[in-house]
């Protein structure tokens, strides 16, 4: 609860990193910074909860909770991604997204 | 186990001694034989048990019946029974497919899994023919059209492939059609509060509202009405004859294609009345355009089997016309017609069949003179035309004279002329019958061809089983008219 | 709470003891045979299939966080068993792949690891385990997608799979934290009780919706499906369009059918359009495709799509209807893609052209690649032609006859693309079909009991009449 | 009545003889098989004599009137409705009786005479077979009781026609005539069948009985003055269904249009076309009019009879131009038999119905009887010729009157039976047939009489030219034909010879009440027709006895008449245009074409449609990642989009 700060601009804010997030990852084309959006995305969602739990129920911390698990398991997505992306760039020497398109058709 | 469960049980264990035992042609031959030789005489059999049961005063719409729940939470029952219609049905299938075996008795390329599919297929055509309920009926329908798929794709010659696609793409968007209305069916049954239910004796107390009649009748009409070869739905059975191998033709042709019409009597019509009646004059002009234009097709075609699929385009189309004409006599005919047409179809394709493996030419113009070099087959195709012309003392003629007799006997100027129409088939048939005769089995002997084989102990046997059953309708129609009545009156009734 | 409701959660209990036995045992074995290790792996299993299959009880745990039903003890035990199957399938493949590798334990931890998300997933009776769920059952698999690193393709199947799975699961997560800020609770009984439907409840629902439609692959979320399963290991292929899939479906018909009733006029033609759009384009695209695994990706994409139909009749019919399905589904594509599989690793072949002529050197593993397909299809007497009437029939329920004709219609053009490797292998003659091979004895017990089961469930009414009678969700 | 139980028997036996001929066709060899059939036939024979016996001198005859007899074999053999089924039985009749005698006598010659036609065939079998099946469907034709059942035998005539025709089926141009023959009776009995299906409808029967009752043609009567029954360019339809019914007697008698077949069925071994071409089937029309009778003169007036007087005349006269200018012997013969049956035709429409007013009725019965015996005989001594000569051509023919005495005597009798010279059969009732006319209509009687001094002039252009004329060089000199042809035309001959002296008018009338008829030598319609026979018999002498060069002359004088006639006036070209040109190429060509390109093409284009969406679409899935991720936003916000528009 931050006094003269509601719900809405946090949300507000949160949503516009969300989108910021998706924003990157359509346009970065280095497969690390895309994650790295990536991380931005799932970061708002953190805030989100916390902050929806803090505001609207503060009684029940199902929010905080909620966002422990989600920066764990961000951290595990984010630990096998790089493992992937480096096993990417073992065999083709680039991570660049646009060259990953193989598979397709 | 009740007698007509058999008829669907024994092809199965057919199937499993094949698979078991069936080392070679011979036993697998031998094996197939055997057990069609066994449901000839369960089919003879119950042939006697139904005349006997109806001589005893048993008067109820269906005989046998069995009613074993299935899937029971849908009130989907394995429900059977037969008629007088399907006992004759259940015949007919035997007896082609007996006959195809005799004429597929040199299969070379995997005699087993022909037999197999063969067999399969049968069984398929004999649940059809035995089931009362919706769902029954169905799952025997898309099991008796599956195995053509790979009958004509694996045995069979030309495009084959291509002819296999199609037929089962068609068939399946045609079984799609009347899923759809399977549905309708089912659901609407439901309306009044009562337990939906695919069990057409049951549905057939149940009315259906007049408004989803109308919706749903085309439906299962144009579903059964594409293997019946309804115009223009009918393409897939030119190629697909062409290209399958003799016996599958036969069975395709003789049973397979009859499910159509009977479907549509047994239950598109039955259960949709009004839908029936709304409909009607629509999809008699596409009959009748059926017949006429199937028949002046095949004054066209120079291959033997093409001509032959055009013919059944038109003589089935008389089935579907004297279905929709609705009334008793053109109902007796439709259904002569569909045991007729089997008979002598198969005959044809059989001919075909056995001419081709001689001369490995359907062409009727590369050959000339084949009554001299065959001179068994040569008679069995002038009967087969002679027959398929409406010669009286062969089937053809009864059913067809009764179709007219039926469709003229509306008293509507519409449908006589539409009987009229259908009328000037006999004589495109006789054009093209007789050109193909005429072309192919007279003249001087094609120089090539002197020295062919003639007809061998097997080959006779498949002609001969069809033939006599040919002239036995055709020159005793009332002893398979009994038959017949009796359960159009029960089937008719919701219609007039 | 004592301890005896906690067997609830058995399931969950045995399978989380067989992967730290697993994980000890990867660590102790002795390196020189870790064949043992796989047979170890496989026995252990077969121990938790089996007890899967008895009833736990219903009711539910920590505060209603977890659930157990009969239906969803079924759901797991069905689940169980399509993993034992893919198992006996790969224990070939892990010898030949992993063993040098010394990869063979983690591939069986990651597998149960992820069975262990969904079977949290599918219990779930919040947000929290529900999300928990669905990330444990997604990261092991990518793992396992990329887990040929020396394979370009598996790599770079891998990378898609990631990056799409967390834009996805973060789409969700934020519908997920738009619902809680509207309904003021995780839990899905109190959500239940709290929809009011405002706008933005709404569009949490539908970011919700659509995390659990990539996993299930419906259009336009579907993208990631054919490049992943063709790259991953045939194995993990199957796995995912199998059991990750119906997993996901069964949280989805939950979700809809349960939680967010409420919203079920709006939802229905959302979901009448993504049916129609999943069927077209998964069997669009399934025609032209040559590669076996992705042509199979594409056919479960279309599978997903009739699923929907009965997601719209939304009640006991579509439960059942939809379990159903999934059942005889899990049986069908095991079963194809087992033999894809077994050919693939046999020969490395996995075009439709190379089956050519395969009946005369294979004949059995043809006509189990034709069973499998005409299940797939939906033709009698395969049980497949049951699961598809009944879904058919849930939608028709409600009236849907024109959507019936759509997919009546998809099934027809699905019907050809299922025919042409059933044309490979039996209508076209090969003088040089791939050589006759010997099946391991593994694969081949997983081929007889998909078979066996593909042809009893349905001429045998008795499971569905099971499944009747645990539908009652609601 | 039961004493004509036995009357089944006469079409069962040649039936019995067919199908034991036909099975073992192979395993019987020459003689045998024609002895067989030949026996059968001879029972037949016997059994119809004693038939005609009994019915006209026995039991037929009661209060003045001839009963007609039904024999029911079978009832409801195919049941359509409750009123109309095919009932197999057996109607005994004046004229069916003498149908009888008519079948059986020629049916019997020619089974005899073809033991020494046929001799040295190969197909010799196969030929007794097809005999016994034409035998047998005839006889069924004539004795039916039912009209379906007629259309029944009809076809099988038909068929059996077809197959004699076809008899050397390994040249082109028999196998081309015999599909001819069929497929234009064919045509025409789809509009027999047409007119049954007509009649059934209205009379709500099928049997003759019931048929041709007082109470049926009161009841269509009062059915067409209430309107109950549709008219069609102002006659009732019923009316239509006998013109209908009569096309089917058309095209079996070959009246024109529907004559086209006739001549090429000459293709068939001669006595075949003795028996079907000249005798009995080809009468066929004459006897179904003749069966329907009550029908065709009281319906309506009698309006749908005007119309086979019309084409009866307009026949016998086409016929007889085109017989003047033919040079193929049987095809001469063949136009004659055209002609001839158009003469009974003619009698019958200028028919009345009661007393001494249905002279004509008589009159054409008589003619048919008549008939069948002289051109029996003639194509069987043409059969003999052509034995002997191995040709068909009159200009390979000359001076044989020398080398075939018996055949050359016996062919005379014919020739003056045909022409009309008493006291030879043909005398008799072609008189009458035009006695008949005479008080119908001047014009029908004008043709007939003209026809009849054609029809001299033919037979003995014939003749002359085939027994007189230049002698011709033969490699083997021709002689007489073996016993057993020689004994049946001399049988023949005796018959055209006396038959004239049957009191027809007292068996066989249109009421079936016997009257008395006789000619009267004094009338000046005898002298002048006889007149007129010998005028035509005269003229063909002069042209004709010795080689003269009178017939070049004349056939230039005619020009292009001459031309025409002898090219049948084109009747053919203009069946095959409409049948080649028009029906094969402008109607099933294009529907063939249609069904290939058009409604296949149709479901073609579905499949193909599918592949080429497909592969237009292969690019949405660009294995690009970052695309995926568009289309999976996209679709979020789209979906959000949908939602918040539609709530």
């Amino acid at each position: 609860m931050i006094e003269g700060v509601t719900l809405v601009e946090i949300m507000s804010l949160t949503t516009i990193l969300f989108f910021i997030g998706v924003y990157g990852f359509l346009t970065r084309t280095n497969l690390m910074a895309m994650l790295m959006s990536l991380e931005l995305m799932i970061n708002a969602e953190a805030v989100n909860f916390v902050s929806i739990n803090k505001y609207l129920s503060p009684a029940i911390l199902q929010g905080q909770i909620f966002s422990l698990f989600i920066i764990a398991l961000a951290a595990a997505e984010t630990a096998l991604a790089v493992a992937i992306i480096l096993h990417l760039f073992r065999l083709t020497n680039t991570i660049d997204v646009k060259e990953v398109k193989t598979l397709k058709y | 186990m009740d007698i007509l469960s058999l008829f669907v049980v024994v092809p199965v264990l057919i199937v499993l001694a094949m698979v078991f035992f069936a080392k070679d042609l011979k036993r697998a031959r031998i094996i197939a034989l055997v057990g069609m030789l066994v449901q000839l005489a369960m089919s003879v059999n119950l042939i006697v048990k139904y005349m006997a049961v109806r001589n005893g005063g048993d008067h109820s719409i269906m005989l046998f019946t069995r009613n074993i729940p299935w899937f029971a939470e849908f009130n989907a029952h394995y429900h059977i029974g037969v008629d007088g219609i399907s006992v004759l049905m259940i015949l007919l299938t035997t007896l082609i497919v007996i006959a195809g075996i005799f004429v597929s008795w040199k299969i070379d390329y995997l005699p087993k899994e022909f037999f197999i599919s063969l067999i399969v297929l049968a069984s398929g055509v004999y649940g059809f023919f035995i089931s009362l309920d919706l769902f029954t009926m169905f799952v025997f329908y898309e099991i008796a059209v599956i195995p053509m798929y790979l009958l004509i794709g694996i045995w069979g010659s030309g495009p084959r492939e291509y002819a296999a696609m199609k037929l089962t793409l068609m068939l399946m968007g045609a079984s799609a059609l009347l899923l759809v209305a399977l549905f309708g069916i089912y659901f609407y049954s439901g309306m009044n509060g009562q337990t939906p239910t695919f069990d057409i004796l049951e549905l057939s107390q149940r009315q259906m509202p007049f408004d989803a009649q109308k919706i749903f009748f085309p439906l299962a009409f144009i579903g059964f009405g594409t293997i019946g070869a309804l115009f223009p739905f009918h393409t897939w059975s030119p190629d697909g004859h062409a290209s399958a191998p003799t016996a599958v033709s036969m069975l395709h042709a003789g049973v397979l294609m009859k499910l159509g019409g009977y479907g549509i009597f047994r239950f598109a019509m039955f259960l949709m009345p009004a839908g029936a009646l709304f409909w009607q004059d629509f999809f008699l002009i596409l009959a009748v355009t059926g017949v006429t234009y199937g028949a002046l097709s095949a004054i066209q075609q120079t291959d033997l089997k093409y001509i032959n699929a055009y013919s059944s385009v038109s003589h089935l189309g008389l089935v579907l016309f004297a279905l929709l004409m609705i009334n008793k006599t053109a109902w007796n005919g439709a259904m002569l017609q569909t045991l007729s047409h089997g008979f002598i179809t198969a005959l044809f394709f059989a001919l075909i069949g056995m001419i081709y493996g001689r001369t490995h030419v359907r062409d009727i113009t590369k050959m000339r003179g084949m009554m001299r070099i065959v001179p068994f087959l040569g008679v069995g195709y002038v009967i087969a035309a002679l027959a398929n012309l409406g010669l009286p003392g062969f089937s053809g003629f009864v059913s067809e004279m009764t179709i007219f007799v039926g469709g003229f006997s509306n008293h509507d100027l519409y449908k006589q002329a539409l009987t009229v129409l259908a009328v000037t088939s006999i004589v495109v048939t006789a054009v093209y019958m007789l050109r193909l005769t005429g072309r192919m089995l007279f003249g001087p002997v094609t120089k090539i061809y002197t020295n062919l084989p003639r007809a061998f102990w097997y080959e006779k046997t498949a002609i001969a089983i069809l033939v006599v059953f040919m002239t036995l309708i055709g020159t005793l129609p009332f002893w398979w008219l009994q038959f017949i009545e009796e359960s159009v009156d029960n089937f008719i009734k919701p219609l007039i | 709470m004592n301890l005896d409701t906690f067997m609830l959660m058995r399931d969950e209990i045995v399978l989380t003891g067989i992967l730290l036995i697993l994980l000890i045992a990867e660590v102790l074995w002795s390196p020189k045979n870790k064949k043992g290790l796989i047979y170890l792996g496989l026995l252990l299993f077969a121990g938790y299939t089996l007890q899967s299959f008895f009833s736990m009880g219903t009711g539910s745990l920590f505060g209603g966080s977890f659930k157990a039903y009969p239906l969803v003890n079924f759901f797991k035990a069905s689940l169980a068993f399509g993993v034992m199957v893919i198992l006996l399938q790969s224990v070939e493949w892990i010898k030949q792949k992993l063993l040098p590798n010394d990869f063979s334990a983690e591939f069986f931890i990651l597998i149960f690891a992820s069975l262990l998300g969904i079977n949290f997933m599918v219990s779930s009776g919040d947000f929290l385990i529900f999300y928990i769920g669905l990330e444990l059952a997604t990261m092991p698999v990518i793992a396992l997608t990329a887990f040929e690193f020396y394979n370009h393709r598996s790599v770079e199947a891998g990378v898609k799979y990631i990056m799409l799975a967390s834009v996805s699961s973060a789409i969700l997560l934020f519908g997920v934290s738009l619902v809680y800020a509207t309904a003021g609770s995780i839990f899905f009984d109190d959500i239940k009780g709290a929809l009011q439907l405002p706008l933005l409840e709404i569009i949490g629902l539908v970011m919700i919706f659509t995390g659990i439609a990539f996993k299930i692959s419906l259009v336009p979320f579907h993208f990631w499906a054919a490049d992943v399963y063709e790259g991953a290991p045939t194995v993990v292929s199957n796995y995912l369009s199998v059991i990750s899939k119906a997993g996901a479906v069964y949280v989805l018909m939950t979700l809809l059918f349960i939680t967010f009733r409420v919203f079920e006029t709006e939802w229905n033609w959302i979901m009448y359009g993504i049916a129609i759009l999943t069927m077209f384009v998964g069997n669009i695209f399934a025609l032209r495709q040559q590669n076996m695994k992705r042509f199979l990706a594409f056919s479960s994409i279309a599978q997903a799509g009739f699923i929907l139909l009965a997601m719209l009749s939304n009640d006991q019919m579509g439960v059942k209807a939809i379990i159903y399905f999934l059942l005889i589904y899990i049986f069908s594509n095991i079963a194809a893609f087992g033999v894809v599989h077994i050919i693939s690793l046999k020969t490395g072949k996995e075009n439709i052209d190379d089956y050519n002529g395969l009946y005369t050197s294979n004949p059995k593993l043809s006509l189990a690649l034709m069973i499998a397909l005409f299940s797939l299809a939906g033709i009698p007497p395969v049980s497949g032609f049951f699961a598809k009437f009944f879904l058919y029939a849930a939608a028709a329920s409600k009236g849907y006859y024109v959507l019936i004709f759509i997919a009546v219609l998809n099934v027809t053009i699905s019907l050809y693309y299922y025919l042409l490797p059933i044309r490979a292998a039996f209508l076209r003659r090969n003088e040089h079909p791939i050589p006759y091979f010997k099946i391991d004895i593994f694969s081949k017990i997983a081929l007889v009991i998909v078979m066996v089961g593909l042809m009893v469930l349905g001429l045998y009414s008795g499971v569905f009449s099971y499944i009747s009678s645990i539908s009652n969700i609601f | 009545m039961n004493e004509f139980n036995y009357v089944y028997l006469i079409p069962l036996i040649p039936l019995l003889t067919f199908l034991f001929l036909g099975f073992f066709a192979k395993k019987i060899k020459e003689p045998i098989s024609g002895y067989i059939g030949t026996a059968s036939l001879a029972t037949v024979f016997i059994l119809s004599l004693y038939t005609a016996y009994k019915y006209f001198f026995v039991v037929g005859l009661v209060d003045g009137k001839y009963q007609a007899v039904r024999v029911m074999i079978k009832e409801a053999w195919l049941n359509f409705t409750d009123k109309l089924a095919i009932d197999v039985g057996i109607i005994i009749d004046p004229i069916s009786v003498m149908m009888l005698i008519v079948v059986s006598t020629i049916s019997f010659m020619v089974h005899i005479y073809s033991l020494g036609y046929m001799h040295g065939d190969n197909g010799f079998s196969r030929f007794y077979a097809y005999l016994s099946l034409f035998t047998f469907s005839m006889l069924g034709l004539v004795l039916s009781s039912n009209l379906f059942l007629i259309y029944v035998f009809w076809e099988l005539v038909g068929v059996s026609s077809f197959l004699l025709i076809g008899y050397y089926f390994e040249t082109p141009s028999a196998v081309a005539a015999s599909k001819k023959a069929f497929i234009v009776t064919r045509f025409a009995d789809m509009f027999f069948l047409i007119g049954i299906l007509m009649i059934g409808y209205f009379g709500q029967s099928f049997d003759f009985q019931t048929l041709n009752s007082e109470g049926m043609i009161e009841k269509i009567g009062h059915m067409i003055a209430n309107n109950q029954i549709y008219s069609f360019m102002g006659l009732s339809l019923f009316t239509w269904a006998l013109m209908l019914v009569y096309i089917g007697g058309m095209g079996k008698s070959a009246m024109f249009p529907l004559h086209i077949w006739l001549p090429d069925a000459m293709e068939g071994p001669t006595p075949v076309s003795a028996l079907i071409h000249a005798a009995t089937m080809v009468v066929a029309g004459v006897y179904l009019v003749a069966r329907l009778f009550p029908l065709y003169f009281h319906i309506e007036d009698g309006y749908a009879l005007g119309l086979v007087a019309i084409v009866g005349t307009f026949s016998a006269l086409f016929a007889a131009i085109i017989a003047l200018t033919q040079e193929d012997i049987k095809r001469v013969l063949a136009f004659s038999t055209m002609s001839q049956i158009g003469y009974m035709m003619m009698a019958l429409g200028v028919s009345k119905y009661e007393g001494h007013e249905g002279l004509g009725y008589m009159a054409g019965m008589f003619h048919l009887f008549t008939h069948a015996m002289f051109k029996g005989l003639l194509f069987l001594g043409a059969g003999a010729i052509i034995h002997a000569v191995h040709s068909n051509f009159m200009d390979k023919m000359g001076g044989l009157h020398k080398y075939m005495p018996i055949t050359s005597i016996t062919f005379l009798v014919a020739a003056l039976a045909i022409s009309g010279i008493p006291p030879f059969a043909g005398f008799f009732s072609k008189d009458e047939i035009l006695t008949a006319a005479y008080e119908y209509n001047k014009v029908i009687w004008f043709i007939g009489f003209l026809v009849a001094g054609m029809t001299a002039f033919y037979m003995f252009r014939l003749y002359f030219r085939i027994f007189f004329n230049k002698k011709k060089e033969y490699e083997h000199a021709p002689h007489d034909a073996p016993f057993s042809m020689s004994f049946a035309l001399i049988f023949l001959a005796i018959l055209a010879t006396t038959v004239g002296f049957i009191p027809f008018s007292e068996f066989v009338t249109a009421d079936r009440i016997p009257f008395q008829s006789h000619i009267d030598f004094g009338d000046p319609l005898v002298i002048g027709s006889i007149l007129m026979a010998l005028f035509g018999i005269g003229i063909a002498y002069i042209m004709y006895y010795k080689e003269t060069n009178y017939p070049q002359k004349l056939a230039k004088t005619m020009g292009v008449g001459y031309k025409w006639a002898k090219d049948k006036f084109y009747m053919d070209e203009l069946y095959i245009f409409v049948t080649h040109k028009i029906i094969f190429d402008r109607i099933s060509k294009p529907i063939a074409w249609f069904d290939r390109n058009v409604i296949d093409g149709f479901m073609n284009l579905i499949g193909l449609t599918m592949e080429k969406l497909s592969d237009k679409t292969k690019g949405l899935q660009s294995g690009r990642l970052q695309d995926y991720a568009m289309y999976f936003i996209g679709g979020v916000i789209g979906i959000i989009m949908l939602v918040v528009y539609f709530k």
